[in-house]
């Protein structure tokens, strides 16, 4: 890997892969020919699950904290939105400008990821999984109780986003573009700066927490920091979702769906921000078609089976599988030319996360 | 030399490194560290040695804060730092290297060093990628020259050899602007070549950073010491130049005897 | 305990104190200021008794779980699946043979080599990598549950104890003295009180098998040192086999008895899996004593809540528990 | 091989522009329920209610071929909303036939009023808002909801069993507050009482009542209990189990089929219960028996009997279909036509007949029943009156209807 590109700072036009080209024209072009439907529920909607999946990849790739709770995190955002800006249930919608209330509602989101960090990394690995689980819970059916704050069983609905520049946002065109720049934003951040101090810092701790001590970090501020950032990414999530959804209520913030967020990020893959994005798409579009194909009842059969399937025999999920299939193509190609050095020539400018361990 | 006419000069100069006084470590039943009492100068060099289990890494432990002590105070250059992190301890001036190598097995040769400057600097939590020009950077940059492994700088750890692994162990620990480190066992499962290397490296280090070397390597030992501490059961049994220790009756038969075999 | 006793001499007189006060609640009439402060004594004794048997319930459920971790490290996530599939295997063979008890030890049996299948054909294959472990565990539980729901639908299952089981006993507890002067006696649910009687067994039984037998001894030096049971030669894989027969075996146990104290349906395993997760977290990781504890904090809180407070009283299991892991994040009783 | 194809092209469909047409003039009607999460069974016989409906019309209406595509949701109106919606914009469907539960309903309705030129029926959900308060003028529920299904039972609590104070247990979400609203509200006025302390309301999902049972109060006649499945069965079988001996006032939900059903001990103790609801198992109608009849010939592995999911989802499937029959098809000019045959639909249903009002919203007969033992010992409800054509505002206008103000834990107040 050429360490200039690592650190240099900037990315020359030359040094973007032909595939990241056609990747962008694809994604701004999407719209000239699919449909609304295809648009909104499918397009939007994947980046949407995607970019609350980065969060959960960000923490656990490169942090090795597995954290259940971002869905949650999401929600919150979401619940925030409806009670400060305007709903139509007659309870709280408090009527802020609708500037306001993203601010607000992201950053509330990530304080509450950072206390939820902060309760966590006092204690390390599988004990991250089950407090987390349990903060997710625990949000779930206090949701559900509380109706002078959160409207109980029912929730809210009619939380909407605004009419800007003669736009309304919420139409499939609109809403898709929007949700692809946070989308992409939030990937190229993440993308970024898992190369900065700050990233690399991060993964360091991963791999051995005590020698970062040893180096003069101070290990449980830099996670309790991670939980921030992944909450103000899993924030906008949350913002994005319930302008989607139109609504938010319990059911939004479930223990299935904060897994399902979990098998989004890990059958995508945990070692690059694209992973949680393919993962996406996959499942999106599954829960779509998969009544098309096979009884609906069966349906988390076949995403528990996905999911088992790429935790037992690729770690690394969709994106391990690609890597495993280039290299053995790139393998056959070098043998043929004689070229001993396989390995040397990686990707265009992925940094070091996408070798294998 | 330990004892009440060294507590009383502790409070005043600042001239020592490290202060340690009367530090104790259980593990349950176990007393791993007993009533240690041990003061290092700015600048000196001190070989610490002792069978396996005489309680050696225990004391790194002690020093650096990876482990609570039980009992007992620590002072780095003046500095009571017992209740503090040890993060916090590395920020004042003190380094070390672990026996088995400890990593980051996910980056490359330079991005570890790299961290290991940026550790003790400002800028931790900045989240632009450093520049080349950039203070830790080049420090790094220097630092692997210095240990000659810049010729394999963007290779990831996992790719390493055992004896670039401990070579890099060196590099993370002078990092920085170090001014006490602590080398544990750093010779050990070094061909001879690299031992020279490294005994070169340890004394062509400035003469204001001190060290503490564990080593079993008696040759080794003596040759980058000024002073020699020999531990047994936890305590400190025998503290003096190489020369008396070299000469000692007592350690002769304790630890030469039937030690003898690591050197 | 004497030297509890001697080194938290405050907390021991408390902890008396409090002892004292419950069992003349318990026992006394009460006093009419007691009556308008805390509602009918009817009410309260008959939540504390819920609440310790419902611990016992939790007990029975997350021993087996905090034995797994304790031992392996090991996460099992599907340890609620295995609750719930001892209780409809449990069901089956109850209502095949018209024999509770049976079921019961049909449900112990298979779900215990459900777990020896996991250990051997997963769980070996992955050692050292918990996370991935939780990982799979997270597969199996949603497909397991998905497969369970395939088999015995929504329907919701009860089972039929003997009949001596069934029904309210009296007991030896007055609730109120009527105006005619006839004492009105508390009534509660027998088989409620063979729950707390089996988790006590249960208990007790685990307490002497880990104590007292050789094989329970060189688990617990497993559980302090994992490397110190593979360096007195020790078949550590026999060893880890047991383990999770044990700890499986004690969640499909747990299943029948849960169920024909509730009842069996979809969810439960999720619901008996959190529960587990926060007895342990709350009690401490691996460590039996502090299951027993936390099943019983955690049992007392969520009846005491549904009582006193309904509408918040599930939410108050987790402030416990958030609480716990600010106090002392390695839980009332964890060593690490 | 078919189903995989059309896999392929909706997986490909990134390419495709139009929803695919299909052949010339068929209707897509969607249905929706849920098929998939704990409320799996329920959803499949709502399922067979529509199909029951469409084979009795041999999937023709109006001259045209009824072309049927399925839905499934989780129960969360999330994910009701996003199946709906892939039934509308994706597979192009012009009518749609549910949801199955409440929240679901409101979710649907919202989306309904997105799109004008597509008419919603109601599948079985059965919350008061989703035509009470603001309306979508394309959704259409002909089957009734929590507050009419209690019809009848408050007054029978006081005038025939002569309860004046009743303790009420119900699980805290909305569904149970319209029944509980549906009960108390006749039963207050005639003169009962039901102290807002005396109503416990529990966490959906509740498994442990013992503790609530013991904190049930002593001084009242009688127990209004409005839960439903696993948690009824499970609250009868402990309140029996901790010597309980007051009188039950069950839900709709609380002592149907699924519950005096369930796999385990027979409950004697509610022989005698009162509840009321939509449909009546035992109703010696040969409307019913004949609905009963086709059910059970179509669906040899359905329930022994249609709950009223099937029962609903017939109902609004039938609507659906006769009025297509009314207008010939034609569903053009954003099915003005349709929807004005539907509005004036009224009907013959094995439950009597049915209309729906300015609100769309159905106007129908409930059903008074009481828990008997039957001939082989098994628990069965036995109609004791029909409450002929219960509209949504309980007899009241509309506009003192909305003064009651929306259901809650503390409506009415009762005091």
């Amino acid at each position: 890997m050429d360490s200039r590109r690592l650190f240099s700072g900037s990315i020359s036009f030359k040094d973007i892969h032909p595939a990241v080209l056609i990747a962008a024209v694809f994604l701004l072009a999407y719209p000239s020919f699919a449909t609304d439907f295809f648009i909104f529920q499918i397009g939007a909607y994947s980046l949407i699950l995607g970019t609350i999946a980065l969060s959960l990849m960000m923490l656990a790739g490169y942090g090795g904290m597995v954290s259940l709770a971002q869905l949650t995190v999401a929600g919150f955002a979401a619940y925030l939105m409806a009670i400060l800006g305007e709903n139509s249930m007659d309870v709280m919608g408090l009527g802020w400008p609708w500037w306001l209330t993203v601010i607000v509602s992201v950053l509330g989101a990530a304080l509450f990821s950072t206390f939820i960090g902060a309760v966590s990394v006092r204690t390390e690995g599988i004990y991250t999984i089950m407090i987390t689980l349990a903060v997710a819970v625990a949000f779930f059916y206090f949701v559900r109780q509380n109706y002078v704050l959160f409207n109980g069983f029912t929730g809210f609905a009619g939380v909407e986003p605004p009419t800007l520049f003669g736009i309304y946002w919420r139409d499939p065109v609109p809403f898709y573009y929007l949700s692809l720049t946070v989308a992409i934003g939030f990937f190229a951040a993440v993308y970024y700066c898992a190369q900065s101090t700050y990233g690399l810092g991060l993964q360091a701790i991963r791999d051995n927490p005590r020698r970062m001590r040893a180096l003069g970090f101070n290990v449980t501020l830099h996670r309790i920091v991670a939980y921030f950032f992944a909450g103000i990414i899993a924030g906008f999530g949350g913002v994005l979702l319930v302008w989607f959804n139109g609504r938010v209520s319990p059911g939004t913030v479930g223990v299935d769906v904060a897994i399902d967020i979990l098998v989004i990020a890990v059958v995508g893959g945990m070692r690059h921000p694209i992973g949680p994005f393919l993962g996406a798409i996959a499942f999106v579009l599954l829960e779509n078609f998969a009544i098309d194909l096979i009884d609906r009842e069966r349906f988390n059969m076949v995403i528990g089976t996905a999911f088992l399937l790429v935790v037992l025999f690729s770690p690394d999920g969709l994106l391990g599988l690609w890597n495993r299939f280039r290299d053995r193509l790139r393998f056959r190609g070098n043998a043929l030319l004689g070229d001993e050095r396989v390995n040397k020539d990686g990707p265009a400018s992925t940094g070091s996360l996408e070798k294998t361990e | 030399m330990p004892g009440t006419d060294a507590l009383s000069r502790l409070q005043s100069t600042g001239q020592y490194a490290l202060e340690l006084e009367a530090v104790s470590r259980h593990f349950g039943a176990l007393v791993a560290l007993a009533d240690v009492n041990m003061t290092v100068k700015a600048g000196e060099r001190r070989a610490v040695l002792g069978s396996n289990g005489a309680g050696k890494t225990t004391l790194f432990n002690a020093i650096t804060g990876d482990f609570p002590t039980t009992t007992g105070r620590v002072r780095l250059f003046g500095e009571d730092v017992t209740d503090l992190p040890s993060h916090e301890r590395i920020r004042r001036g003190l380094r070390r290297t672990y026996q088995i190598s400890l990593l980051f097995n996910g980056l490359t040769v330079l991005e570890n060093t790299f961290l290991a400057c940026r550790g003790v600097t400002r800028g931790r939590f900045s989240l632009r990628r450093p520049k080349r020009d950039d203070g830790s950077m080049e420090l790094a940059q220097s630092l692997l020259e210095a240990v000659h492994l810049d010729d394999v700088k963007d290779k990831q750890v996992a790719e390493l050899s055992y004896g670039q692994q401990r070579q890099l162990e060196i590099a993370l620990a002078l990092s920085g602007a170090p001014r006490l480190i602590l080398f544990d066992e750093p010779a050990a499962g070094l061909s001879p070549t690299e031992r020279t290397l490294l005994v070169e490296i340890l004394q062509s280090l400035p003469s204001h950073i001190g060290y503490i070397i564990i080593e079993h390597d008696m040759d080794v030992a003596l040759k980058v010491s000024q002073r020699v501490t020999m531990m047994h059961n936890g305590r400190i049994f025998k503290d003096g130049t190489p020369e008396e220790i070299e000469n000692d009756g007592e350690v002769q038969e304790l630890y030469l005897g039937h030690g003898g075999g690591h050197g | 305990m004497r030297n509890f006793v001697e080194r938290h001499t405050f907390w021991a007189i408390v902890l008396l104190l409090v002892a004292v006060i419950f069992l003349w609640m318990i026992f006394a009439v009460w006093p009419d200021w007691l009556v308008d402060a805390l509602g009918r004594k009817k009410t309260f004794v008959n939540t504390l008794l819920n609440g310790v048997t419902l611990g016992g319930l939790y007990f029975l459920v997350a021993s087996g779980f905090t034995l797994i971790f304790g031992l392996m490290r090991n996460v099992n996530l599907a340890h609620g699946s295995m609750y719930l599939l001892g209780a409809y295997i449990g069901y089956e063979v109850a209502d095949l043979t018209g024999n509770w008890f049976l079921g019961l030890a049909a449900a112990f049996i298979s779900v215990a080599i459900s777990g020896v299948l996991l250990q051997v054909l997963i769980f070996r294959r992955m050692a050292n990598d918990d996370l991935r472990q939780t990982l799979v565990t997270i597969g199996i539980s949603i497909i397991a549950a998905d497969a369970m729901l395939a088999i015995w639908t929504g329907t919701t299952y009860q089972f039929s104890p003997p009949d001596w089981l069934f029904g309210a006993a009296n007991l030896p507890i007055i609730s109120v003295i009527k105006s005619s002067g006839a004492a009105v006696y508390i009534k509660y649910p027998v088989f409620r009180l063979v729950v707390l009687v089996i988790a006590v067994a249960v208990g007790i039984s685990l307490w002497i098998f880990l104590n007292r037998t050789r094989i329970g001894m060189m688990i617990r030096a497993g559980v302090n040192d994992r490397e110190m049971l593979a360096a007195t030669g020790v078949n550590v894989q026999l060893v880890f086999v047991l383990v999770f027969a044990i700890g499986a075996g004690l969640a499909g146990f747990a299943g029948v008895i849960g169920g024909t104290a509730l009842s069996v349906a979809p969810g439960e395993d999720i619901r008996y899996l959190l529960a587990s997760l926060v007895v342990v977290i709350v009690g401490g990781l691996g460590s039996i004593t502090g299951a027993a504890i936390g099943a019983l904090i955690i049992g007392l809180a969520e009846q005491f809540g549904l009582a006193y407070f309904p509408t918040y009283g599930v939410v108050l299991t987790f402030l416990i528990m958030v609480v716990v892991l600010a106090v002392r994040p390695q839980g009332l009783m964890g060593g690490r | 091989m078919g189903k995989l194809k059309h896999l392929m092209a909706a997986t490909l469909a990134l390419s495709i522009t139009v929803p695919a047409v299909s052949a010339a003039d068929d209707i897509k009607m969607g249905a929706l329920a849920t098929l998939e999460g704990a409320f799996t069974v329920l959803g499949e016989d709502g399922m067979r209610g529509v199909k029951l409906a469409l084979q009795e019309f041999d999937y023709m209406a109006g001259g045209k071929k009824i072309e049927l595509i399925t839905g499934s949701s989780d129960a969360s109106p999330d994910s009701a909303v996003r199946a709906v919606r892939k039934l509308v914009e994706q597979d192009g469907v012009q009518l749609v036939i549910g949801p199955l539960s409440g929240s679901e309903g409101l979710a649907v309705k919202d989306y309904a009023k997105t799109q004008p030129n597509v008419t919603f029926l109601n599948g079985s959900s059965a919350a008061q808002d989703t035509t009470l308060r603001s309306p979508a003028e394309n959704f259409f529920r002909f089957s009734t909801e929590g507050a009419q299904w209690m019809a009848g039972l408050g007054e029978y609590a006081y005038n025939e069993k002569g309860y004046r104070n009743v303790a009420v247990l119900a699980e805290d979400y909305s569904f149970p507050y319209t029944q509980v609203f549906g009960f108390l509200e006749p039963f207050c006025r005639l003169g009962g009482k039901s102290a807002i302390d005396s109503r416990f309301w529990v966490p959906i999902g509740n498994k442990d009542y013992s503790s609530v049972i013991a904190a049930l109060p002593d001084d009242v006649d009688a127990i209004f209990v409005a839960l439903g499945g696993a948690d009824a069965v499970n609250f009868l079988t402990q309140y029996e189990q901790s010597g309980g001996d007051l009188p039950l006032i069950g839900g709709s939900i609380t002592v149907d089929q699924s519950v005096l059903g369930s796999k385990g001990k027979a409950r004697s103790f509610v022989v005698g219960t009162p509840s009321a609801g939509p449909v009546s198992d035992t109703w010696d109608d040969p409307r019913w028996k004949e609905f009963v009849a086709a059910y059970q010939k179509a669906f040899p592995d359905g329930f022994p009997s249609p709950s009223l999911f099937a029962h609903a989802y017939y109902i609004n499937t039938k609507a659906a279909l006769l009025a297509l029959n009314e207008v010939n098809g034609d569903l053009s000019d954003g099915e003005k036509k349709f929807r004005a045959a539907l509005s004036k639909l009224s009907f013959e249903t094995p439950t009597g007949m049915v209309s729906v009002d300015e609100r769309r919203n159905a106007v129908a007969d409930i059903f008074l029943t009481e828990v008997i033992e039957g001939p082989d010992g098994n628990l069965l409800n036995k109609t004791i009156k029909v409450i002929p054509q219960v509209n949504q505002t309980l007899g009241v206008s509309y506009e003192k209807f909305l003064e009651y103000g929306q259901v809650g834990r503390e409506n009415p107040s009762c005091s």
